[in-house]
């Protein structure tokens, strides 16, 4: 049976999605521990074959048996084995985070939203494990799908708009991906990934594989909302529900960047994108102009969520440079903060979730007290925060490290310097929210000789904590921010440094 | 010219493809976006079921066997069979199509009950009035 | 040399740590146990630390790995005699800085003192771990977490004033820290390692003489801005918005000397004397530092605030520290290394003073102390020791440290920086004499109790022990911590290694 | 929003022509395996006649027919028919969808298993994508208002 864990990873939480949709009109409550319970098992069965793919190398699964190239195949290797226990965790987090903030925002539409949750949690899972370009449209189509209905789902103004927007810009994506996939069928006749990568090196020099190479990154770069193409992004992600945003924010980028690594290094080889074609320069500078709009833009915004979406423009320009700079320890860095972006991301949506919840406060510059208010999310945020300025022990910090490294090693010293500036300005985001939150000018004395009339100034404040529910997923993130950074030697030494194509 | 004669299909899909990026791009109309994503993805299928053709009267790729459902031997050639592939995945995409279209759809509804218009320049208009009030 | 591993640098990290975990979960229902966890906390650690120090002497080094970052980048706590030596500092000064705190705080009745407790057991774990660093990374680690848990500090008074400087503290901060990562990582993939070795490792690495010039440039950049090295040392006055003990950590025990300690540290362990005396550079740092021994006094004199005085003062005498370890003789580097412990335990004297006169009477600045060394014997008496220890007279230790000083320049024929030391020694004189004199002979203010009315006990005995040791450094530089010997061990390793 | 015309002869029209291709469907449907058709093509078909019926008359009428919630099952069904199938094969021991494992249970050999199994995958997609075809439609056509009409 333990063969047959990578189907389940995908199968359980399509199958719950449908038996949510029919037992919701029986009774909503089942809803939540349904999704609660298919995303916990899918997590459990990535973790096994994790645990699978580093006793036994990586796991070929045939789905119906069809030997590859003609049917389908799921393959787990290091990087995607990685990359499903990252996405069912958060999922699993964000899915019980969702509890009450669904029964407050829209309790009639809880089958709804929880099964397009378990859709969305399953095409994520589905366009990691497969290693099967088309399947990969497919399953990025679910998930994209589901992600334009849960935008909307939330009834809030303009959500619909942003989420039409979205439509439009994700379908030219996917289409451009497809395309991408027609061409390389056309020339090598397989769309299995291994077949590929076998068949197109005797064909690098041909214009249709370049073509083919061409709309299948930027189909994903869409997806990923890389610089020129992320105007999507902001209004769709800030509009969204906070049970939404916390799960689509961190994951989806982050996925399509998984893809783009699986194009770039598994079906194309590195010769290919990086020394045939000037791929890596391009999405270098790319990637610098995201982290500098992302930042300045971010900087400009009042509301915590608008300036979080912003920063995860910038962050995608993060993973993005370390793809580009084309060398092993900079790829290190991109797949470790991939880690990390996603469980900060997470942290922060899920902390930005539970203060909406809680006060319905999202302007920063009503922060204030909010360390009395809620001590545990604020000391959650603060944790965040430090590792978003990458400052140690924080994960934040080694992820910079090994992207920084990269980029010196590759002689990119504009990409250092930019690494290094946006933490700066990381840095001025972060405490600008903090001392909002936990320091509150006295205006009634301006100098130290009055102290005494400030000395507990502010006793009324009530502590009025997020519901455990909440609480409890955002703390498991905090913790998991300060574990990671020190692990990340161990994280990188038993999986990273195979999930990288060997001889780069 | 005979160039063109020659691949006159992918000719129509990259025609066919423009016309639906023309529309999503330009299209004031937020219904007409839709409609020009519809033209998109369909010019996509044509591309897909064009690498499967074969000239020279290959037909359906169904095997005509015999009681017990074997292949009777020798009358396997790939080359009478079309590729049937690309037609399957073109069915996975016409579905991927219809729900992003039905989203589609759904979501102009909304828009529409909200604004009361899908011109984009009057929403954008109303936006930015609310933006200020 | 040989190396022990052992958990004991661990455990005297993690002391305060978890004790700042404690100071938070009592909060402010129970002010008293929440006040003894600081204490229990600091006495641990100093026996921690004491413990260690037999060791020490014998010539070993005390090792303990946590986990490897990469290839030839452990995070990993190293105990040599000059982070011994620091440590000594850093964790006898916090038992009397806690007393102190306490006191003040309560004298005062601040408020937020948890989060103050807190931030300050934290920032104490940071030095320890800044002190035990063996390498490049881990330094860079702890350095960072120290900024971070400085700043609530000097936030402390939430007042505008408090705002900007808690904000320049970080700006400053901040981008010395993202210089120093900058330097980091070019080093590491340079050399592939960044350990600490007595002496220096980044020689014969086939790093081109420019970029090792710029590295330079960085490094002492990265760690001078908390070393308050002149062109750098803005921040510094402005943080004497926050509460006295405060200041007393800023200055005498945790962020500055952990600025200092990183530039000897990168000064003698990371470039090593050789390779500077090829490059050059060390001249060029050496009269920067110099510049602002002078300045830095001069601007002490024209202050008027009580606090913003001692703060050049402390400018001035890090710059010392530092221009000792750069003139790169055994003598100044040992002389340089006292005078971090012996400075520490002065100027904290110093600043429980200005802390001790604020809370009795309020008053700040220096004009307004006419008369008051009749109402505060004790603590004016030991500000006068100390004062002029800081300038260099016995009794107090600022004597010996600087005896070696001049030595140092004197083997190296460095006439010059000579001159420089002994003018900064009359220009402390010149600016801690007026208040000497104030205190003691001038004509007291009408508001000035002329009988015995000293500051709350809590207070007074700190400052009395701070004395007290300082005096005691000087008697018998050795006495039971060896502290001289400890320094001289690190500058011998530094010398026999170059 | 769709009005009922009282039009006799479109009425009428759509009552006799709709058994005619629901028949079709299914015989698209069972024809898959031998010449062009299957679920997708027959499900399209089986929906559209229920669309005709809903434009010959209106949305009221076509509720009537068929309640939003009886298509919800439907959609649920169509498509637990389906990955069920799958899942079916997976608990006999073989991958997700080797439908050669039916052969376990059925009295037939592996090939043939393969040919039932497609042709049970086959009517869990028909029952889907009717129902779909259907939902779709309604829920645009009453603009997304006829869960309160259903109330």
């Amino acid at each position: 049976m333990s063969t047959q864990y990578p189907a389940l990873i995908v199968i359980v939480p399509l199958m719950s999605a449908l038996i949510c949709f029919v037992v919701g009109w029986w009774n909503r409550n089942f809803c939540y521990k349904i999704a609660v319970a298919a995303i916990a098992v899918s997590f459990y069965s990535s973790v096994v074959t994790m645990k699978d793919v580093m006793a036994n190398g990586v796991i070929h699964y045939w789905v119906g048996s069809w030997e590859p190239p003609w049917g389908i195949e799921y393959v787990v290797d290091y990087l995607n084995g990685y990359m499903l226990i990252i996405i069912t965790f958060i999922s699993l987090l964000a899915v019980i985070a969702s509890k009450k903030s669904v029964e407050k925002d829209f309790p009639e539409k809880a089958p709804a939203f929880y099964s397009i949750f378990l859709l969305l949690v399953t095409g994520l899972v589905g366009i990691t494990i497969t290693g099967d370009v088309f399947n990969v449209y497919v399953f990025l189509e679910i998930a994209s799908i589901a992600a334009y209905a849960l935008i909307a789902i939330g009834k809030r103004d303009h959500a619909p708009m942003a989420s039409f927007n979205y439509v439009i810009y994700g379908t030219v994506g996917a289409c451009f991906y497809l395309i991408g996939v027609g061409y390389l069928y056309m020339v090598t006749g397989s769309l299995n990934m291994a077949d590929l990568a076998k068949l197109l090196p005797d064909l690098y020099n041909s214009k249709v594989v370049l073509v083919g190479f061409a709309f299948l990154l930027v189909g994903v770069c869409i997806k990923m909302a890389l610089f020129p193409l992320h105007m999507w992004l902001p209004d769709a992600y800030s509009l969204a529900p906070d049970s939404v945003s916390s799960l689509i924010a961190p994951l989806m980028t982050k996925v399509s960047a998984y893809v783009m690594i699986r194009i770039m290094f598994t079906i194309f080889q590195p010769v290919f994108s990086f020394e045939m074609l000037p791929v890596g320069s391009i999405c270098g500078w790319l990637a610098v102009i995201a982290i500098f709009v992302g930042g300045i833009r971010a900087l400009a915004q009042k509301d915590l969520k608008n300036m979080l979406v912003y920063i995860l423009v910038a962050e995608v320009g993060y993973i993005v440079i370390g793809i580009s700079v084309g060398n092993r320890i900079g790829l290190t860095g991109a797949i470790l903060h991939i880690m990390n972006d996603a469980a900060m991301m997470a942290c922060l949506f899920l902390i930005v979730g539970a203060i909406a919840y809680k006060t319905g406060i999202t302007d920063i510059t009503q922060f204030r007290h909010m360390n009395q208010k809620m001590p545990f999310t604020m000391a959650a945020f603060t944790i965040t925060a430090l590792s978003m300025v990458g400052l140690p022990p924080a994960c934040g910090f080694f992820s910079k490290w090994y992207l920084v490294l990269g980029a010196i090693n590759a002689n990119q010293w504009v990409l250092v310097v930019t690494l290094l500036i946006s933490s700066l300005i990381n840095a001025i985001l972060f405490f600008r929210v903090i001392e909002y939150a936990y320091f509150y000018p006295h205006p009634e004395h301006g100098a130290e000789e009055h102290v005494h009339a400030t000395s507990h100034g502010h006793a009324e404040i009530v502590m009025n904590e997020a519901p455990l529910s909440m609480l409890i997923p955002i703390l498991i993130m905090a913790t998991l921010i300060l574990v990671l950074g020190p692990f990340s030697g161990k994280i990188i030494s038993s999986i990273i440094q195979f999930a990288i194509p060997a001889g780069f | 010219m005979d160039f063109i004669i020659a691949k006159y299909n992918y000719w129509i899909y990259i025609i066919l493809m423009m016309i639906g990026f023309y529309a999503m791009i330009v299209k004031n109309n937020l219904a007409k976006k839709v409609v020009g994503m519809n033209i998109f993805q369909t010019a996509l299928i044509l591309l897909f079921i064009s690498t499967g053709v074969k000239t020279g009267g290959a037909t359906v790729p169904i095997v005509i066997g015999d009681a017990h459902g074997h292949a009777i031997p020798g009358t396997l050639h790939a080359i009478d069979y079309i590729n049937p592939l690309p037609h399957v995945l073109m069915l996975t995409a016409i579905v991927v199509m219809v729900a992003t279209f039905g989203v589609a759809l759904a979501l102009l509804i909304m828009i529409f009950k909200r604004y009361k218009t899908i011109e984009e320049d009057e929403i954008l208009e109303i936006r930015r009035k609310e933006a200020f009030t | 040399m040989e190396v022990v591993s052992s958990i004991t640098p661990l455990l005297t990290v993690l002391v305060s740590a978890v004790g700042a975990c404690l100071i938070l979960a009592t909060g402010e229902r129970n002010r008293n146990l929440r006040e003894s966890w600081t204490i229990i906390a600091a006495v641990i650690k100093f026996a921690l630390v004491v413990s260690m120090v037999p060791l020490v002497l014998e010539g070993k080094v005390i090792e303990f790995t946590f986990i490897n970052l990469a290839p030839g980048l452990p995070l990993q706590l190293k105990v040599d005699p000059f982070g011994m030596l620091f440590a000594l500092l850093a964790s006898t000064l916090w038992i009397a800085t806690s007393f102190y705190s306490i006191g003040y705080m309560r004298g005062l009745n601040e408020h937020a003192q948890t989060r103050y407790f807190f931030c300050f057991a934290v920032c104490l774990s940071a030095t320890m771990g800044i002190a035990f660093a063996g390498n490049l990374i881990t330094f860079f680690i702890f350095y960072e977490i120290l900024t971070v848990a400085t700043y609530p500090l000097v936030m402390h008074m939430e007042t505008e004033e408090a705002y900007l400087g808690s904000r320049k503290y970080l700006v400053y901060t901040l981008i010395a820290g993202v210089v120093l990562l900058f330097a980091l990582a070019v080093i590491y993939s340079m050399t592939g390692t960044l350990d600490f070795t007595p002496g220096g490792f980044l020689a014969g690495h086939g790093i081109h003489t420019g970029l090792l010039i710029f590295l330079f440039v960085l490094l002492i950049m990265g760690c001078g801005v908390k070393a308050g090295i002149m062109p750098l040392h803005e921040w510094l006055p402005t943080a004497m918005v926050a509460p006295t003990p405060v200041s007393a950590l800023l200055h005498a025990v945790a962020v500055v000397k952990a600025g200092v300690f990183g530039t000897l540290r990168i000064i003698l362990y990371v470039f090593g004397p050789i390779l500077l005396h090829d490059l050059g550079v060390w001249l060029i740092l050496a009269y920067v530092v110099s510049f602002t021994i002078i300045v830095s006094a001069m601007l002490a004199l024209a202050q008027d605030n009580f606090k913003r005085r001692l703060a050049f003062s402390t400018v001035n005498n890090l710059a010392i520290i530092i221009l000792g370890a750069i003139i790169l003789t055994s003598n100044s580097i040992t002389g340089g290394m006292l005078h971090l412990v012996n400075h520490g335990f002065m100027k904290i004297a110093l600043f429980f003073v200005a802390g001790a006169v604020f809370v009795k009477t309020h008053k700040k600045n220096v004009s307004d102390l006419d008369g008051l060394g009749r109402q505060m014997p004790l603590t004016f008496g030991a500000f006068t020791i100390c004062a002029l220890g800081l300038a260099g007279v016995p009794p107090a230790c600022g004597f010996i440290s600087k005896w070696f000083l001049c030595l140092g320049f004197l083997e190296a024929k460095e006439i010059f920086f000579l001159i420089v030391l002994l003018t900064s020694a009359m220009l402390d004189i010149a600016f801690f004499g007026p208040i000497i004199y104030k205190a003691f002979f001038a004509k007291p203010k009408p508001d000035v109790s002329p009988h015995f009315d000293e500051a709350p006990m809590l207070m007074v005995i700190p400052i009395l022990c701070a004395t007290a040791i300082s005096v005691m450094l000087c008697v018998s530089p050795n006495a039971f911590v060896h502290v001289f010997d400890i320094a001289r061990m690190a500058a011998m390793s530094i010398l026999g290694a170059g | 929003m769709i009005r009922r015309h009282e039009d006799i002869i479109i009425e009428s029209l759509a009552r006799f022509l709709t058994p005619f291709i629901q028949a079709f469907a299914l015989y698209v449907l069972f024809l898959g395996h031998y010449s062009p058709g299957g679920g997708f093509q027959g499900g399209v078909l089986m929906g559209a006649s229920f669309i005709l019926l809903v434009i010959a008359y209106d949305i009221i009428e076509g509720k009537r027919r068929i309640t939003e919630k009886f298509n919800i099952v439907l959609n649920a069904t169509g498509v637990m028919v389906f990955s069920g199938t799958g899942l079916l094969c997976l608990i006999l021991g073989g991958e997700f969808l080797d439908y050669s494992q039916l052969a376990a249970i059925l009295p037939v050999g592996p090939e043939e298993a393969r040919g039932l199994g497609i042709l049970a995958v086959e009517i869990g997609v028909e029952i889907t994508v009717a129902a779909i075809m259907v939902s779709i439609f309604l829920d645009l056509a009453s603009a997304g208002e006829h869960e309160e009409a259903l109330k």
